[in-house]
């Protein structure tokens, strides 16, 4: 996947499929966080931890182009998204009402990694970057993973997304709260709470705003025993979603070697195709936290 | 209506016969791995590569697409394999679908240009090529869709070394798109296909700057550019007698027939396929069901339509 | 904030300046008299008429506008009561306003449209004038806005004739804006203002046909041609050191504020007033509320944009 | 009225304002005929008969502008507008519901003139062509005028406005029907009544379809005795309605004299501004008809 443009691997989009589907219910969680509940049974028996869906819920073009959003968790034939109103398109989203229709392109992108089960799993997640982990969460425990630990940090406490959301009922899933304003948990960074339960055995899934992700990465990369692997979940404006207008690049570390030739110093890798998950020493930080705030676009 | 499938096939000449006037825009469907597994390509007109070029390209840094009202800007900067990758390891799978696959050729100095094209004439599974003048300064090349002589020239040499069928991709951001186009047809183009994106600007009130890097321009797409490439369409089909493919923001079929209308002889889907992979497949069968309707040439669609008194000219504005 | 209204004055040179930067975009407040009917036109920055010509003219045969996605084609043909009639019966009336009124000057030869501004010459309440270099063919007149040698030809002409204020109206209808802004400033503009309309055609599928009359095109304006006009204000502002006055789509303070971040110093408004008499109004009071922000340069602003890896050009789009 | 651009009397919008009402009912009149009342003080308290208002009723620029339509009657600080989805605007105005917004600017344009008021009034009508005439039925009676005679017609006996919605409780009023296919009333067109009902007497009022109004003023024409006046409402595209854009060009029949000059055989004149209505001697009828339908643009 590092290789140069052209010779990355297709995703696997043969899963994916265009589906309409219906809104089941639109729950306010505080915070401005809302969980969306639809019917798509195409994405629910199909999508992976950290996969996505193209979503879009208005006829006409204002906006134009679909939104992508994580699959939270899936139940039977039901999906669940989490997001906030931030723009046109998630302001349709939040309004919508049950029995309305959810049109789906999913699942896309890449997911999380945890084949073979990891014996902890350290789940990172910052503010909205909650949205993919209540699936990774429930996929770690059915895998057989022991120790999941879901570290969640917020601005304030009202915009924790509920621990009880990320277990689902499995008692055995552990949620340490921070807040920067300390309304809740540990007063501080999210990142903070990473050090100390990180081991060899242990695999970090982290997903959030960029600066965060970043000062996990290098947060990690000053442990004295860094985790097995770590894995991030990572944004970018977004055309298609399916691999076609090379839109949503994002910068890599350069693959090197004379078979992955390189025209300038940093290479771009495709958030949709290879991502959004990309191991945390693939994202060449320095060029990510240099771009505008991938909702700037 | 004889009750089977009315026949839409569109012979562009030079060999390329699209089975219908339907295809997917360069850029839009990369070389069709993608949507092959999303929707049934082999049932389109053509299939137009992302813009190919000499040595592989990583394109733009991000971010490279923004939308705004109506349309989406973007900026990948002809992020693609490079000609060895396509000729060798694309094109014998193009071989194998029936969706005819144009390649969109793009390059910085006429001899880039050539070399592309003399690549891909031993590959196999090709239709055609469409030659992407409109592309921006890449290496200091000057851009050939704004001079009518430098695309004359680009055209005459790319003619001398093929005999597939070679579609001209004009740039809308011209004084003149009738000039460009008389100047290409003039040596030796088979067909022009327009428009190409208009060079557009996303400004961010919050971090006030232009969205997109560099100069902070892209190119503008989807509906909003619909009223200026059937302009620019029927300004070029009054310029020459060669096909014309009609793009740019074509959404459905209605879209597609008012292109038709303004006297294209087939179009392209661009932006639509990223709102729905579907598109281009539902705008051929909406022109199916329109297909009686069809056949009215755009010259006598053009006349059908409200004569001034006679002496006036109307201006373009204002 | 000192509590009173910040100064939005603009100075755009030789004895123009605007109260504030929002003014009546030429066109779409004909000479003031009937949007004074609606509005409190005397708050705003600037009224730029209708275009103006030498003899009365008509217009062009309806139907004259028609309606597209996010904007309007219009082919009003420059109807207007000649400039005998503007110099002898309005001018006076706008000697009464404190709205600075910008006489928009269209003309078909140079001698058309220096005996034009030679009768405004003589005429009072006038502000400076706005030459609408880019209005279309009219009696086989030449285009201006197209073609950067004749455009500084008629210029340079005009500024020998005049110590008024000299605006420049850009079309954007030209492979190079930022020659023709460059030729027109080295001619003796004191400011440019884009962009006029884009060129553009709406087909109806009824009647297949173009809805506007002769050619089928009109001039596109309207939240459809922002990112167009914003990419024009920003190529012209790199490439003259004058004023530039940005128009095109600006339909709320927003919109004003992005063409000032691309480069403007001023902006006018244009559609807008059709859908809301009073909009040009509500962008000016929505300036005023942003006024702290709004010092930031157009090229600091730009600056301050996201910045590509150094060596990387980014191509405009593809 | 009729003297070169720019010599144009500046129509009366001293009584024009922009004004936020809001919709009280939305009635249904079967083929597809749709009566909206609203409150909407300023315009209930200025309009005269003939007048219209640009209307809106939506955000966003879907579509752009505003459009026209008839004050088709008064009361109190209410106005009714009636009106058939045709296109986007109608589709949006059909869909309102009561306690929606209803931004008015108007009235704009002139109206039917009726100082001094006729001994006969003969109001043709054609489809949504009725739209102006509940107003002005009132008005002339309130004027004075002892004998006001509706001739309404329609393509289909359920496209006719209702009889009673004429005559607006005075039983004065008389309404005579045609329909193209006999459903009710006369078989046959609307203008096939005006020739035995019309006298110098008689003001004829009409509005209507193009192809109707050009069958009137060839009637007309054509009679033995004409009428007093004939007056029509017409339509053109509109840009602002308010006079600054020039869009709305009508042809009318060239001034003449010296200080009228043409360039052109043909002369235009504004319908939000000279318009809509219009002595049917000014206006260019043979061009009239060679344009596309007004709703074409
Ligand atoms: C693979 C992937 C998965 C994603 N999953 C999720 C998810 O599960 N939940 C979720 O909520 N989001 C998720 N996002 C982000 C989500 O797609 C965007 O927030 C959404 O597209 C915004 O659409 P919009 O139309 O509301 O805003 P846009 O119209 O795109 O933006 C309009 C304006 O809103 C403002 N704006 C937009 N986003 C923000 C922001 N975050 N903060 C402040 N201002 C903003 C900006 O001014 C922006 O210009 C994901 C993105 C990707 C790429
Ligand atoms: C002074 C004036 C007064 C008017 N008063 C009234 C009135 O009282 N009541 C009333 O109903 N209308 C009236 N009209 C006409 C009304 O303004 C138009 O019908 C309206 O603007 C159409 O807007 P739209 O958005 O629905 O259609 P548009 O978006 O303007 O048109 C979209 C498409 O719909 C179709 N379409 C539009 N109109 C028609 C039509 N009439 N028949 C068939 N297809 C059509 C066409 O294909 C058109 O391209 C008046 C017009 C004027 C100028
Ligand atoms: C993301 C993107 C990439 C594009 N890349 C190319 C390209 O490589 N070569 C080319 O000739 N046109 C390219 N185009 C232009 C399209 O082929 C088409 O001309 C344009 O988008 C207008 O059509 P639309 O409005 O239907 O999208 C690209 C367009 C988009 C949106
Ligand atoms: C109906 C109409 C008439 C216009 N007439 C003129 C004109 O006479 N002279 C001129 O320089 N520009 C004219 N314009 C162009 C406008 O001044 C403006 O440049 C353009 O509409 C873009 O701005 P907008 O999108 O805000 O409308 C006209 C525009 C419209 C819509
Ligand atoms: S979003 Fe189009 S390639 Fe990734
Ligand atoms: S509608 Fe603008 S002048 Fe009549």
């Amino acid at each position: 996947m590092t290789g140069p443009p052209g010779t990355e691997l297709l995703s696997d989009l043969g899963r994916a499929r265009d589906e309409v589907g219906e809104v089941l219910e639109v729950q306010l969680l505080g915070g401005g966080l809302v969980e969306i509940t639809a019917r798509l049974p195409h994405l629910a028996a199909t999508a992976r931890p950290g996969e996505f869906a193209q979503l879009r819920a208005w006829q006409g073009v204002e906006p134009l182009l679909r939104r992508p959003f994580s699959v939270a968790w899936t139940e039977g034939d039901r999906c669940a998204f989490v997001l906030e109103a931030v723009g046109s398109g998630t302001r349709m989203l939040v309004a919508l009402r049950p029995g309305d229709a959810l049109r789906s392109l999913g699942p896309l992108g890449n997911g999380f990694g945890f084949d073979p089960c990891p014996a902890r799993a350290l789940v990172v997640s910052g503010g909205l970057g909650c949205a993919p982990f209540p699936l990774l969460v429930r996929a770690l425990r059915r895998a057989g993973c022991p120790d999941v630990t879901v570290l969640s940090g917020a601005a304030t406490g009202a915009r924790l997304y509920p621990a009880e959301r990320f277990r689902r009922g499995d008692g055995g899933v552990a949620v340490l709260e921070a807040t920067d304003d300390g309304s809740r948990g540990h007063r501080g960074r999210v990142t903070d709470l990473v050090a100390s339960r990180c081991d060899a055995a242990t695999i970090v899934y982290a997903c959030g705003p960029n600066v965060m992700l970043a000062a996990l990465a290098s947060t990690l990369a000053g442990l004295a025993g860094p985790p097995r692997r770590a894995e991030v979940s990572l944004e970018a404006p977004m055309g298609c979603g399916f691999g076609t207008c090379l839109g949503c690049a994002l910068p890599v570390v350069a693959g090197g070697g004379p078979d992955a030739p390189r025209e300038h110093g940093t290479a771009w890798a495709l958030c949709c195709r290879s991502g959004p998950v990309m191991e945390v020493s693939r994202v060449a930080w320095p060029e990510l936290l240099a771009l505008p705030p991938a909702h700037v676009a | 209506m004889t009750g089977g499938h009315p026949d839409l096939s569109v012979d562009l000449g030079r060999g390329l016969v699209l089975p219908n006037p339907v295809g997917l825009a360069s850029g839009t469907a990369g070389y069709g791995f993608e949507l092959r597994r999303l929707i049934d390509i082999d049932r389109l007109g053509a299939l137009f590569t992302k813009g190919t070029t000499l040595r592989p390209r990583p394109g733009n840094p991000p971010p490279r697409v923004a939308e705004v009202r109506g349309g989406m800007l973007n900026s990948i900067g002809l992020h693609n394999p490079g000609v060895e990758h396509v000729a060798a390891v694309y094109a014998p799978e193009f071989a194998r679908w029936s969706v005819p696959v144009v390649v969109n050729v793009a390059g910085g100095s006429v001899d880039d240009y050539l070399l592309c094209l003399r690549r891909l004439e031993d590959a196999p599974g090709i239709a055609g090529y469409e030659l992407n003048i409109s592309c921006p300064n890449i290496e200091g090349g000057m851009d050939y869709g704004q001079d009518a002589a430098a695309a004359a020239r680009l055209v005459a040499a790319a003619r001398a070394l093929t005999s597939r069928h070679l579609m001209v991709k004009l740039s809308p951001n011209v004084t003149d798109i009738a000039e460009v186009a008389r100047a290409v047809a003039g040596a030796g183009a088979d067909s022009v296909s327009a428009v190409n994106t208009f060079v557009g600007m996303k400004v961010h009130r919050g971090i006030r700057a232009p969205v997109l890097p560099g100069r902070g321009t892209g190119g503008l797409s989807g509906p909003a550019i619909k009223p200026l490439g059937l302009a620019a369409v029927a300004r070029v089909r009054a310029a020459v007698r060669i096909p014309v493919i009609g793009v740019g923001g074509i959404m459905d079929a209605g879209d597609a027939v008012e292109y038709m209308i303004a006297g294209a002889d087939a179009v392209q889907v661009g932006t639509a396929t990223f709102v729905d992979p579907g598109a281009a497949l539902a705008v051929l069968d909406g022109l199916r069901d329109a297909a009686p309707g069809l056949r009215a040439r755009p010259a006598a669609a053009l006349r059908g339509g409200t004569v001034p008194p006679a002496g006036v000219e109307p201006a373009s504005t204002g």
